[in-house]
């Protein structure tokens, strides 16, 4: 089957962020992206996790698939929303089907 | 004095805090016994829903006091006030940095919605009566807070986030308006829109408020547990006593506004509060430098535990001796 | 008139509306209120449920009535033959492409069952009785639209995905599935068993649909915020219009067959009403090339509150006119 | 027997066991019908605090019984034998490995706390008073079995992983703290204390109770359907056999200790019954060789089933024969 | 550690489509598969959120790791259930522990 | 943008051993990782959902992102918990950003 290249950028960030985020990925040209929930996690600033939490606390997981000549702009725009705040940011290389949509 | 003692003790005594000393000593002990997210989301929207119905319900009933406008004045300027005061407090009794202390003061000019409605209870089971307009009062204390914390951030030359948007969405916050939505609910309806949810929101209040403390002492014995580091004497004694000074403020403006002993208990009890979930979440955004251990484990583990045994009862007992006295 | 106007009036004033206004208002003004999505379905699973041991253990109690048979036949009649009515008119009122117009169809040949409750509700508060054999009538009329609108579909040669497994899905989907359960469980237990229960089913009922209405009402707002570019005029006046004719034609039926005041208006609230959970599903199987922002902003944000506050009060109005004179 | 038959006749025609028939027959019918994850972990919490207070507050009306250490006492002994009985007859009847049938003994002398409800429901429905601490001689009957359920593993020469931590996890399971906990509410506040959480753990609990037997339909349904290949007739036949066994033997001690006619009853019930929840977890890290879908398939898809419809009329008609005759 | 190359399928797709995409995926050979919740996401159809929705709104990510040669037919398989729904599928290179389980 | 290389190690294991594997991931050295809910799955012991579940059923996800040089010590540390469990772990090669974090 057909496939092309790509890239797969994934955001995790604290869900308070999560509207600011998308947006400045729409501004920067991102067509398309995927939220998932995060149960809990651990890092430097100690374990957490989301049971009997009320608010918008915890933490989501942005995964964009993008084509390889969009990626810096998608990093510099994540990059100013992540900068100051706890959270990882990953790149992988993929191979998406039906270019056409990225 | 012996008021308070025995107010204390039938407060201790009650389903509600032994429900919420249930989740702490679970948590603590390391049980695996939690309370789905889902759940505790969903009773913190009954809750809300549930007291500005009701105190709208009682607005209509009652009239349409003229003090109301006086105590959200009141309320506003403590939740514009209290911050500086906390500040100050802190800076003196902990080694905290200006940014950590900032964050904290926010929370501490805020207020705890739960720590209201449990005084609630202690007001209605002490057969006092109260102004239904106090959840008002309530909504109107969540956000100001948290400019005043920010002004004093950027005041030590931090930088805050403080776009157009969060404000936006500190006012908009989901408590808030379901609050404000819900007392607006009531008012229109009244007696009669009461009566035909009662059974919902009346009757199970107390049963569904057990099963919030459980989780609220859960996800407060987590947090002691997990982030004990942040717990300094200092800190703890802030906890403590912030509270009280809160409290007597709130009770000062109540004694001046005239409001009924079961008002002036609830405005004290309101400044003697800290936000946990409103204000972490606008910190998270506007000062994401504040270290949210700190501000979380003093508002949840210390000062909420504090509020509802012991803190309470003061309040009660103060307003019933001064608003009898006055 | 007159009678419509005190009864769209006392309605608007309703703790059940309002919330759905207070939902509404959030999502436009973007607050964060939410409801989990667990909390969502599980009030939904509490109303279907509820709704449907009532009218079991009222059919237990009044004792089956010929005109059950014919009710729910009426009621299959509708769901086939609505979708006709709304694709005519769809071709004509707008331009919606041949596909999204079918799929529109579909949604209003079908029935939303939040609608019917609050029918109920509205009806129970005149003082009318109803069919309990209602909720079935209900169930009958979910599926067979979806028929009618592949078969419209297919004859302008698109290509549909309705294999063997989508029937068994849509016919065995959770709500129908429940709604017809519970409503056996009702004619088996009778009184009895709603004597064991009604304090969980009976009793806290309107203040839960107050709370789902809540939701709605959120989910409302955020579709129409967000898909307003599906929203042309056309659409519009359609999503209005819709329910007046479907509602008509309920009407007729009703008379037809002989129900009771409160029957006749709760089958024209049913024809009247559009699906938003189980058609949006199957389009999404059958026909997904049609524009899902389409018919969901339709059904829900244009239909949905328009019976909610104004097509109720006339659906009732018009069953008590004509059927009182009958 | 005739009593043994029309009181399973009214068994059977219950809101509760239609509700969990309708889940059953939804999930063999593949229908989509689901309860969320969180709301049915909410409905059990409920259960548990509910049942567990009422426990306590029965407990501190009518005063501590001689019996309560002798029927904890019979409660652990059962719990610790009744895997050896389990496990002896599976050997015979089964083809199981060793180390699947160590693993099904676990679940047999360990409890299901539903069961238990239902078996109250029953009880409190024939008029018959029972020990308010029954609730703690369950909480008392969940751990032990897991430990002679791997000693009998190990001594097979299986590895078995029961570290430290274990054993605090399961003796610390969130449902052994909830139902302890509530208990101990339940006593310290009594009467007072149910008065004031009555129409939330009181009035709904059956309604509440049929919501989450529809859910046990539901996921006892999907596993029956996706694992018949688990179902060989020796294990269907020990899933029937072994309640009564059980009960038998929970009977014999009742009658030891000199319970009353609804205390002999539920600690039958209770030494019937199998889990389906703390042991399985536990299983899967202590034994993570033994194949859940036995264990799960027999305790859920069987003997739960078994219990609720035939097993608890049983049960019930036994103990009022034989302790009305001692 | 001894590790094994494979590849890794993630796909995101509406959440009515799940089961036959899982069917599709058996009938492919595809030994197994994991589902993880989508909370929400954008793309060409605008901006969605499982918040407060009832009934089986929303998408679900499905991944599968599976031996090399045997992607072509997983795609083939998935690429008929998703091919007329909105939907993205990614491939990615990565080493599995225990290639007897793939 | 500077990006440095790294790996991701995806473990989806039964959600009873959650707190184990955590552990052991901490005592050696990972300093961070993120746990994503899992829906349902399949593999050879068939196929399971979390719906209407209660108790610690059910599997979660849990995502490590660390500099190539600690994989080995945390496939150990991941092979002990996961050894005898059903569950499968996968490595990936990838980028991220803020290297310090890692
Ligand atoms: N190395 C990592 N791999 C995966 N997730 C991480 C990693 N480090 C941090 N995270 C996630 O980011 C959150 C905050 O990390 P930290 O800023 O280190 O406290 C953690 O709770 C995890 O959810
Ligand atoms: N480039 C992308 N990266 C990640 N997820 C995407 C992407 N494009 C689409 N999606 C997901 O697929 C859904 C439908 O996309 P679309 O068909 O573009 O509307 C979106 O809501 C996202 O959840
Ligand atoms: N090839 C695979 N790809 C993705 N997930 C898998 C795979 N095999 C197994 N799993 C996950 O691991 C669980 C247990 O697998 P198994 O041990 O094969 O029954 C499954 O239910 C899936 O969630
Ligand atoms: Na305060
Ligand atoms: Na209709
Ligand atoms: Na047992």
């Amino acid at each position: 089957m057909q496939t092309h290249r790509a890239k797969r950028v994934e955001i995790v960030i604290e869900a308070p962020l999560e509207r600011r985020l998308t947006e400045a990925l729409e501004k920067a040209g991102v067509t398309g992206y995927t939220i998932l929930p995060v149960l809990g996690g651990g890092g430097r600033s100690g374990h957490w996790s989301r049971e009997g939490q009320v608010g918008r606390s915890g933490m989501v997981a942005v995964i964009c698939l993008i084509r390889p000549e969009r990626l810096e702009p998608l990093l510099e725009a994540a990059f100013a929303v992540v900068e100051r705040h706890i959270g990882v940011v990953s790149i992988t290389d993929c191979e998406v089907l039906r270019a056409e949509r990225f | 004095m012996d008021g308070i003692l025995s107010l204390a003790a039938a407060n201790l005594g009650s389903p509600i805090i032994l429900s919420f000393v249930l989740g702490l000593s679970a948590a603590l002990a390391r049980s695996d016994l939690s309370v789905p997210e889902a759940a505790a989301k969903t009773l913190s929207l009954y809750l809300l829903f549930s007291i500005g119905f009701k105190g709208g319900a009682s607005v209509a009933a009652h009239g349409l006091d003229v003090r109301l406008g006086a105590a959200v004045l009141a309320g506003v300027v403590l939740s514009f006030g209290l911050p500086f005061v906390a500040f100050g407090l802190l800076r003196v009794m902990t080694t905290l940095s200006r940014i950590d202390a900032a964050a904290v003061a926010a929370h501490y000019g805020s207020i705890s919605i739960v720590t209201f409605v449990a005084a609630t209870s202690v007001v209605a089971g002490r057969g006092l009566e109260a102004e239904g307009y106090m959840v008002a009062v309530a909504a109107a204390m969540e956000a100001p807070a948290i400019l005043s914390a920010l002004w004093i951030a950027s005041r030590g030359g931090e930088r805050t986030d403080a776009e157009p948007d969060l404000w936006r969405e500190i006012l908009l916050n989901g408590s808030i308006v379901l609050l404000i939505g819900s007392f607006a609910i009531g008012t229109i309806t009244g007696e009669d829109g009461l009566a035909r949810i009662e059974s919902f929101i009346v009757a199970p209040f107390q049963g569904v408020l057990c099963l919030f403390l459980l989780d609220m002492g859960l996800v407060a014995g987590r947090g002691l547990r997990d982030q004990r580091a942040a717990l300094r004497p200092g800190a703890v004694a802030f906890g403590v006593a912030m509270p009280l000074i809160g409290g007597t403020l709130g009770l000062g403006f109540a004694l001046l506004i005239g409001l009924s002993q079961g008002g002036a208990a609830l405005l004290a009890t309101l400044a003697a509060s800290a936000s946990y979930i409103a204000v972490p979440a606008a910190m998270r955004v506007a000062l994401p430098e504040a270290n949210p251990s700190v501000y979380l484990t003093l508002s949840l583990g210390v000062t909420f535990p504090f509020n509802l045994t012991v803190g309470i009862p003061i309040y009660v007992a103060a307003a019933t001796t001064l608003v009898g006295a006055s």
